[in-house]
């Protein structure tokens, strides 16, 4: 269908754009002359591409910055589909992990079958409590949830720091948590050099399909997303407005803190005070880049994880970090504004009256 | 027993007071950017970005025009800059605003953070520079209560809080104000009384760059004369929550700030006062406070704010 | 006579001409190529079924949409009307369907918005404002508390607010779409009286409605749509409601159903001394008590805003009871949630489509199975039977004749008496025991008024208890078995629609009790 | 070359002074130096594998990278590795050395200093997050003041404050402000970018108030204001590090910097030196030389302190 086609074109023709304007700055900051600038230029993109798709190790290492960022974006846009803005899939993250390291650290005695199991599911339940709380504040006492949940990462950030530099460091007061229990750690799927890459992206994959399913094929995502249209006209149909809000906030801190559990279960093996690094946040334009769909999300996921593992690599070449956030800061933009696109590429049929 | 001692000791003691003006005045001048954006139907959650560039731009006119207001200047067009790209997008091509914001946000963080080098030479934060000249009220004698509360702050202090009058002014009392808010209620009704919806939108989203930029200028050359990466450190963030709870009018999300400032304050004084006999790895959780009171009362006092009707939708003209 | 298409030398005396005005939708063709002629200070009546492309023609005239072809003139001038501001400079004021308000903003502000009184530094005079709105009202008659909040105000108010907003702009041309379909027979009256004496301060008045004796009411000329065409324009004087319901339908209709005495079975609803509060905290429903039996229909008569909307809300478990009980089939209903009582077999037909009756972000489909969405047939252990969705829309569609027999575009992009049709489909569909039934043909065209009166009828033979909330005294008197009239939260007496008369039934909405009006007879 | 922890350069702390020492041995041997800033922690292992595929000596910074480097050291054996401010050596990797500080004992002298400077009998600590190298600031700064009390008989408090991050400097300042108004007039900051805050309290505070700086030499950054600065000699390690690989002499295992290594110590006061006493300035020598001949145990644990002295 037509708009599937802008829906995958749009994104690309962005990133196209963006980079050209990239383009400009590189240059700009290249030295020497003429020349030399555009081998530098050349340098920089094909340092990116190798770095976001050259090789294997290239590819795990996308890989695996992408599976939290499926999951938090899962984790927005699924609270977008209730008409919630989760803005705190940092916190929860956060929240989620620490529990699942806490659970895991001290699960020696299982075996791993159930101590995988387990422990995703500890980190879940915490997610969730940690955005119960702001869906319940909403729902009961109709406290907004855009508040809540900023208090709530910032409540987060002070009380992992503070268990990993106190209480919950490693025993040589590094602030950060023990090794998690053999048991606990996901198996990797494959691994080069030092690379390693767990089973984690398979559950996020799935946990992508399990929400897209719950959205579109079922009555819990019928009341959800009518809870998100007209709570009046919801309540009139028989839905319970405020169970659904709750179900919702506790269903998005689930993936939120599923992202976490997994970063500590499959690639640290321990919490960090840093292991969010605003992959909450990154969650809110992913999800609204994939246009609050479980695929879309995965989609949008791949193009910034990529985007940013390409331009680590740039560093290499000489291209300061911070222009490597410009850049991708202008493809988010663009995306964003999907209509500067369309009207550039003629694409935009100014549809009549649609209210 | 002690906490008691230490509360009475906190709250008689005039620097508390400074304190919660310095933690609010640049989460004022932020929350009534928001009120201005949002209150015409445009969601900004770039108060951040925009703070963050405030502050850069503050310094880089104070290092490049050899003054302060020069460089606050700088920094409120800049921050209008910003805002700009903002608008266009979100007004002229309904892109999402949500992103079109945090793309704002990095762009900021990676503008500041790129141009430190190309500019002072060095990276991570700026050489130091003279700061806003602090108004001395001597006149109230330099060892008075009320001289250590109020008698030495920065003139954006109180500029911060003549500007929550003057907006409350401008959305209550002018033509303007009234359209904004029809604006930002029913775009398409006011569209049909043949009020310029997109040009008022502009004008709030753009109102919002410039008092982000302010309270992103207040921290750098308010209060350091100098800048650090990534300085405000997500206070656009709580600006942004103050200004909801403060039901998205100006004295409102004054309030607001104020409460999280008299929080924060709090949390400084408290912690290292010595009365309470508390060990130094249970101090880093008196940050808590200021999130965890303001939780509890949106919690559980404020409860339901109301939003402008259109905040956040797009208005697109019909066929 | 048919009426002769004039010479463009006649222009001058037409206050608006449109000339062969076509409109495309996505999915439909609104506007095929439609003339309207409007005599300078004549009331001009435009009817036409749903869907029929009224409000879109009048949604052109007022430059909100833009015609794909065609001209128009307004004053023998040809216009190019890019937006409302045109119109407006154009002299052409426009009350829409929907009403345009900013709910927070006072009446003051609502209707000096865009160009307000200002002083120095662009205060805006609100004092100003005021009088010069109390001026206007008091000149056309229209009266309304300047400083109250829109959000505040009852429908009728809200309506005459919108009128004001026309005048205050200086609009010589005011075009009215459905201003009756929300308003009483007082309100009504009012409204006819205020039109007239627009036309007589030389203004003329383009006027939607579905009411046929309206047309006749206050009317100078019709103007008949239909799919999109004109079907004709006459005097009013030369035609009557049968003639004009056969231009519209094309076919015979019958303007009042005849119903056959049925006698009601045993109690289904009983309701005690309830008290309901309403959103202000003020106690809307002062404790009143009633029964209602299977295969009746029980009317509730009486003036908006006198507790029937707060009473069904709370029946509907959308609103909580502050006192009182509600029994169904002996069993206490009073607390229970909204689903509970849906399951219970009461179905709900709300008052206020938009804020209630249905998701417009939804697609038809979608928005009949609202209510039935979890269970069977639609639901099977929690997951969604599209197929059945489908089919079952499909049906409805068919069987209500909603158009376009669309049921995958959105509930939004019905034509307002469509949206109700698509309401009034699903909770027939139901199969309830028990129907509240609020103002279910609010927009409707008389064809499809006939068709859902049918219903009802057939609905209460078959045994089905129906409490009706209506405005339309007619649509009461036709259906009712027995009628209970509503003043201020208590009722003022049952009545029979065969032993009262219109204007005593008036007098019981007005306050007096049924005691009083038998009184008066003697 | 060089990989930095998520701090990145310009932390002036760890990733600068290691950066200096690179770029001292840049001068020295003419190698050709790199560095490579993480945005994440997830770049860690990445980053540092690039890095070993590219150059001889690689350089990780920061506690953060312990785990990483352990996993990529294994991967490549031809590669050396510096690990500046965490100890690997319970790894046994062959091709590893790493560095950590005594940042306890700079923070000693520090203490005593302020313990004798201190007019109001109470002097601040500011730290960022409680990290060990902060904890050990903490403690060590601490211990100072006690023994200062001990030595002459006096009761200085110390007041105590944590700001939970290392950028925000506003939140340095307002701390270090709250700290004077209960009447400490020296503050020492182990927060990083917050330090600066602290640094301008003391400016807008005027005579009488001080700070006390971190890790490098910040006493330039508000002359006369800053006492001194609790140093650690991050471009030390770093030049000798490279130097040994340079040389051949390059050792695994690791190595702790203190006093005696010369790896952490007191700026040199430039612009203080004339309103410290002359005594003071000899009894702080006194003490570092009883530190370095082992006479003097400077606790670097709460245990320790508690113990110290008694
Ligand atoms: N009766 C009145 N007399 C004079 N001005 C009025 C009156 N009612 C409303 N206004 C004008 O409308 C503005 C908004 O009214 P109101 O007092 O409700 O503002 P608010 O409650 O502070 O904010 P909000 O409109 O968001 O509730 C007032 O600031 C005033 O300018
Ligand atoms: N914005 C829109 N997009 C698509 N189709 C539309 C839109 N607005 C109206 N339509 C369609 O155009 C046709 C005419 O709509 P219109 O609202 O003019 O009917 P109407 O005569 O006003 O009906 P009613 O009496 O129910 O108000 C209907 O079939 C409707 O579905
Ligand atoms: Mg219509
Ligand atoms: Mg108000």
């Amino acid at each position: 269908m037509k708009t599937n086609l802008r829906r995958v074109l749009i994104p690309i023709v962005s990133v196209f754009i963006s980079l050209l304007v990239a383009s400009v700055i590189i240059l700009w900051i290249g030295e020497g002359g003429f020349g030399e600038r555009f081998v530098f230029l050349g340098d920089a993109y094909r340092a990116m591409l190798k770095g976001a798709f050259g090789d294997t190790a290239a590819w795990m290492d996308t890989i695996i910055k992408m599976t939290p960022l499926i999951l938090t974006g899962l984790a927005v846009g699924f609270g977008f589909r209730a008409g919630v803005f989760n803005i705190g899939a940092e916190g929860q993250m956060a929240m989620g992990a620490l529990t699942a390291t806490l659970f895991a650290v001290n699960a020696s005695s299982f075996p791993a079958f159930i101590a995988i199991p387990l422990t995703v599911i500890v980190g879940m339940l915490a997610g969730s409590v940690w955005a119960g709380i702001a869906g319940f504040l909403k729902a009961k006492t109709g406290a907004h949830e855009v508040i809540t949940t900023i208090m709530l990462n910032w409540i987060a950030y002070n009380i992992t720091n503070w268990a990993v530099s106190g209480p919950f460091n490693d025993g040589l007061n590094n602030p950060r948590s023990p090794e998690i229990a053999e048991a606990t750690k996901l198996p990797n799927i494959l691994s080069s050099q030092a690379t390693f890459m767990s089973y984690g992206i398979l559950i996020a994959i799935a946990a992508a399909v399990v929400i897209y399913v719950i959205l579109y094929k079922t009555s819990m995502g019928y009341e959800i997303k009518s809870v998100g249209f007209n709570p009046y006209a919801s309540e009139y149909g028989g839905i319970n407005v405020s169970k659904n809000i709750i179900l919702t906030m506790a269903i998005s801190g689930a993936l939120a803190g599923l992202a976490g559990t997994l970063e500590s279960m499959g690639l640290y093996y321990r919490f960090y005070g840093t292991l969010t690094s605003g992959k909450g946040f990154d969650g809110i334009s992913i999800a609204l880049i994939g246009q609050n769909n479980p695929f879309g999300i995965i989609f949008a996921s791949l193009l910034i994880s990529g985007l940013r593992t390409g331009s680590n690599q740039m560093q290499y070449v000489g291209v300061p970090k911070h222009i490597v956030t410009i850049i991708q800061s202008i493809i988010i933009f663009l995306v964003a504004a999907e209509r500067i696109i369309t009207s550039l590429l003629r694409l935009d049929k100014r549809k009549g009256g649609a209210a | 027993m002690s906490w008691l001692v230490a509360l009475w000791e906190t709250f008689t003691n005039p620097v508390f007071y400074k304190l919660t003006l310095s933690a609010a005045t640049p989460l004022i001048f932020a929350a009534l950017g928001g009120v201005f954006s949002e209150r015409t139907g445009v969601t900004n959650i770039a108060l951040e970005g925009i703070m963050l560039m405030g502050a850069f731009m503050g310094v880089a006119g104070t290092f490049l025009f050899g003054s302060p207001w020069i460089g606050l200047l700088l920094a409120i067009v800049c921050g209008m800059g910003l805002a700009l790209l903002h608008a266009w997008a979100s007004i002229n091509f309904c892109a999402d605003q949500i992103v079109s914001a945090t793309a704002l946000i990095l762009l900021a963080q990676g503008l500041t953070g790129f141009l430190l080098e190309p500019i002072f030479g060095q990276p991570g934060s700026t050489p130091i520079f003279p700061k806003i000249p602090e108004v001395k009220l001597t006149f109230l004698g330099t060892d008075s209560f009320l001289y250590r509360m109020i008698g030495s702050l920065s003139p954006l202090v109180y500029i911060a809080f003549l500007l929550v009058i003057v907006s409350w002014f401008l959305i209550y009392k002018t033509r303007l104000g009234l359209r904004m808010r029809a604006v930002g209620e029913n775009p398409e009704a006011a569209d049909t009384l043949g009020v310029n919806v997109f040009r008022i939108r502009y004008f709030g989203v753009i109102m919002s760059g410039f008092f982000a930029a302010l309270g992103g200028a207040y921290l750098s050359i308010g209060e350091l004369g100098q800048f650090t990466e990534n300085m405000t450190g997500g206070k656009g963030f709580i600006a942004l929550a103050a200004m909801i709870l403060g039901n998205w009018k100006p004295a409102g999300a004054m309030w607001a700030c104020l409460l999280f400032g008299v929080a924060q304050a709090l949390n400084q004084q408290l912690q290292s006062n010595p009365t309470l006999a508390i060990s130094s790895t249970t101090k880093p959780l008196f940050n808590l406070l200021p999130f965890v009171i303001t939780l509890i009362v949106v919690g559980g006092f404020v409860g339901r704010t109301r939003a402008p009707a259109a905040d956040g939708v797009p208005y697109e003209k019909k066929g | 006579m048919p009426f002769q298409i004039p010479e463009p030398s006649a222009y001058s005396r037409y206050a608006v001409v449109m000339k062969k005005i076509r409109k495309q939708f996505p999915k439909v063709l609104a506007n095929d190529d439609v003339d309207l002629y409007v005599e300078r200070g004549e009331i001009h009546a435009i009817v036409g079924e749903n869907g029929a492309g009224k409000s879109t023609l009048m949604n052109q005239l007022y430059g909100l949409y833009s015609p794909d072809s065609g001209e128009i003139l307004v004053g023998g001038e040809e216009v190019v009307i890019h937006g409302p501001k045109d119109a407006i400079n154009a002299g052409i004021g426009m009350v829409h369907q929907h009403f345009m308000l900013v709910g927070p903003l006072t009446v003051a502000e609502n209707i000096v918005l865009g160009n307000e009184p200002v002083g120095a530094m662009d205060v805006f005079r609100y004092q100003k404002a005021r009088q010069e709105v109390q001026k206007i009202s008091q000149a056309y008659g229209l009266t309304v508390d300047v400083d109250a909040r829109i959000e505040d105000l009852p429908v009728g108010s809200q309506q005459r607010v919108e009128i004001l907003k026309t005048l205050y702009r200086g609009a010589e041309i005011l075009i009215l779409d459905e201003p009756t379909a929300v308003l009483t027979p007082q309100e009504t009256e009012d409204l006819f009286r205020v039109l007239k004496n627009l036309q007589k301060n030389g203004k003329t008045v383009i006027f939607i409605t579905h009411k046929l004796n309206e047309v006749m009411a206050v009317s100078n000329n019709v103007t008949v749509m239909r799919l999109g065409k004109v079907t004709g324009r006459i005097p009013t004087s030369e035609t009557s409601p049968r003639k004009l319901a056969n231009m519209m339908v094309g076919r015979e209709v019958l303007l009042r159903v005849e119903k056959s005495p049925h006698k009601p079975g045993s109690e289904i609803l009983r309701v005690d001394s309830l008290k309901v509060k309403d959103n202000r905290g003020l106690m809307a429903v002062e404790g009143v008590s009633f029964t209602l039996h299977e295969g009746e229909i029980l009317g509730i008569a009486g003036v908006a805003g006198n507790g029937q909307t707060e009473l069904i809300e709370s029946l509907a478990g959308l609103r909580k009871a502050d006192s009182g009980s509600v029994f169904f089939e002996g069993a206490d209903i009073t607390q229970k949630a909204p689903r509970d009582i849906r399951e219970l077999g009461i179905s709900h037909i709300a008052e206020d489509r938009f804020k209630y009756a249905m998701v417009r972000e939804f697609s038809v489909a979608f928005n009949m199975a609202l209510g039935r969405h979890y269970k069977h047939p639609f639901a099977k252990s929690g997951f969604l039977r599209e197929e059945e969705i489908y089919q079952n829309a499909k049906k409805l569609v068919e069987e209500f004749d909603v158009r376009p027999r669309e049921i995958h575009i959105l509930a939004s992009n019905l034509s307002g008496g469509n949206q109700q049709k698509m309401v009034v489909a699903r909770e027939f569909a139901y199969h309830p025991k028990c129907m509240l039934v609020a103002q279910p043909t609010r927009g409707l065209d008389i064809g499809a008024i006939e068709f859902i009166h049918k219903t009802l009828i057939h609905f209460r033979d078959s045994n089905v208890g129906i409490l009706l909330v209506s405005m339309e005294l007619e649509e009461i008197f036709s259906l009712c078995d027995r009628i209970l009239v509503m003043y201020e939260g208590s009722f003022m007496g049952e009545v029979k629609p065969d032993e009262i008369s219109l204007e005593e039934i008036g007098l019981m909405m007005a306050g007096q009790t049924w005691e009083q009006v038998e009184g008066e007879r003697a | 070359s060089m990989v930095t922890d998520t701090g990145g350069l310009g932390d002036q702390s760890f990733n600068d002074g290691t950066w200096n020492g690179v770029l001292w041995a840049q001068e020295e041997f003419g190698v050709e130096g790199k560095v490579i800033q993480s945005r994440e922690q997830a770049d860690y292992i990445p980053n540092l594998s690039k890095a070993a595929d590219e150059s001889e000596v690689v350089i990780a910074v920061g506690f953060m990278m312990q785990d990483a480097l352990q996993q990529v050291a294994a991967q490549f054996p031809d590669t050396k590795f510096i690990g500046i401010d965490f100890d690997l050596s319970g790894a046994g990797l062959p091709n590893v050395k790493t560095y950590t500080f005594k940042e306890h004992e700079c923070a000693f002298l520090a203490g005593y200093l302020a313990g004798m400077m201190s007019e109001t009998g109470q002097v601040g600590f500011v730290g960022g997050i409680k990290v060990p190298a902060v904890a050990r600031f903490e403690v060590g700064y601490r211990a100072g003041v006690k023994m200062w009390n001990m030595v002459w008989d006096e009761d200085v408090e110390v007041l105590i404050g944590y700001t939970q991050t290392f950028t925000d400097a506003q939140m340095g300042k307002n701390l270090t402000e709250a700290q004077y108004s209960q009447g400490a007039d020296i503050v020492f900051a182990a927060a990083g970018l917050c330090g600066l805050g602290t640094f301008e309290a003391a400016k807008s505070a005027g005579d009488g108030y001080f700070a006390i700086g971190v890790d490098v030499d910040q006493d330039h950054l508000a002359p006369g204001k800053i006492l001194t600065s609790a140093m650690k000699g991050l471009a030390v390690s770093s030049f000798v590090g490279i130097a040994d690989a340079y040389e051949g002499y390059f050792e695994p295992g690791h190595e702790e910097l203190g006093l005696l290594e010369d790896g952490v110590g007191l700026s040199e006061m430039k612009y203080t030196k004339d309103i410290i006493p002359q005594f003071l300035l000899l009894e702080i020598e006194g003490l570092k030389a009883m530190a370095v001949d082992g006479e003097l145990e400077i606790p670097a644990t709460e245990e320790e302190l508690a113990a110290f002295g008694e």
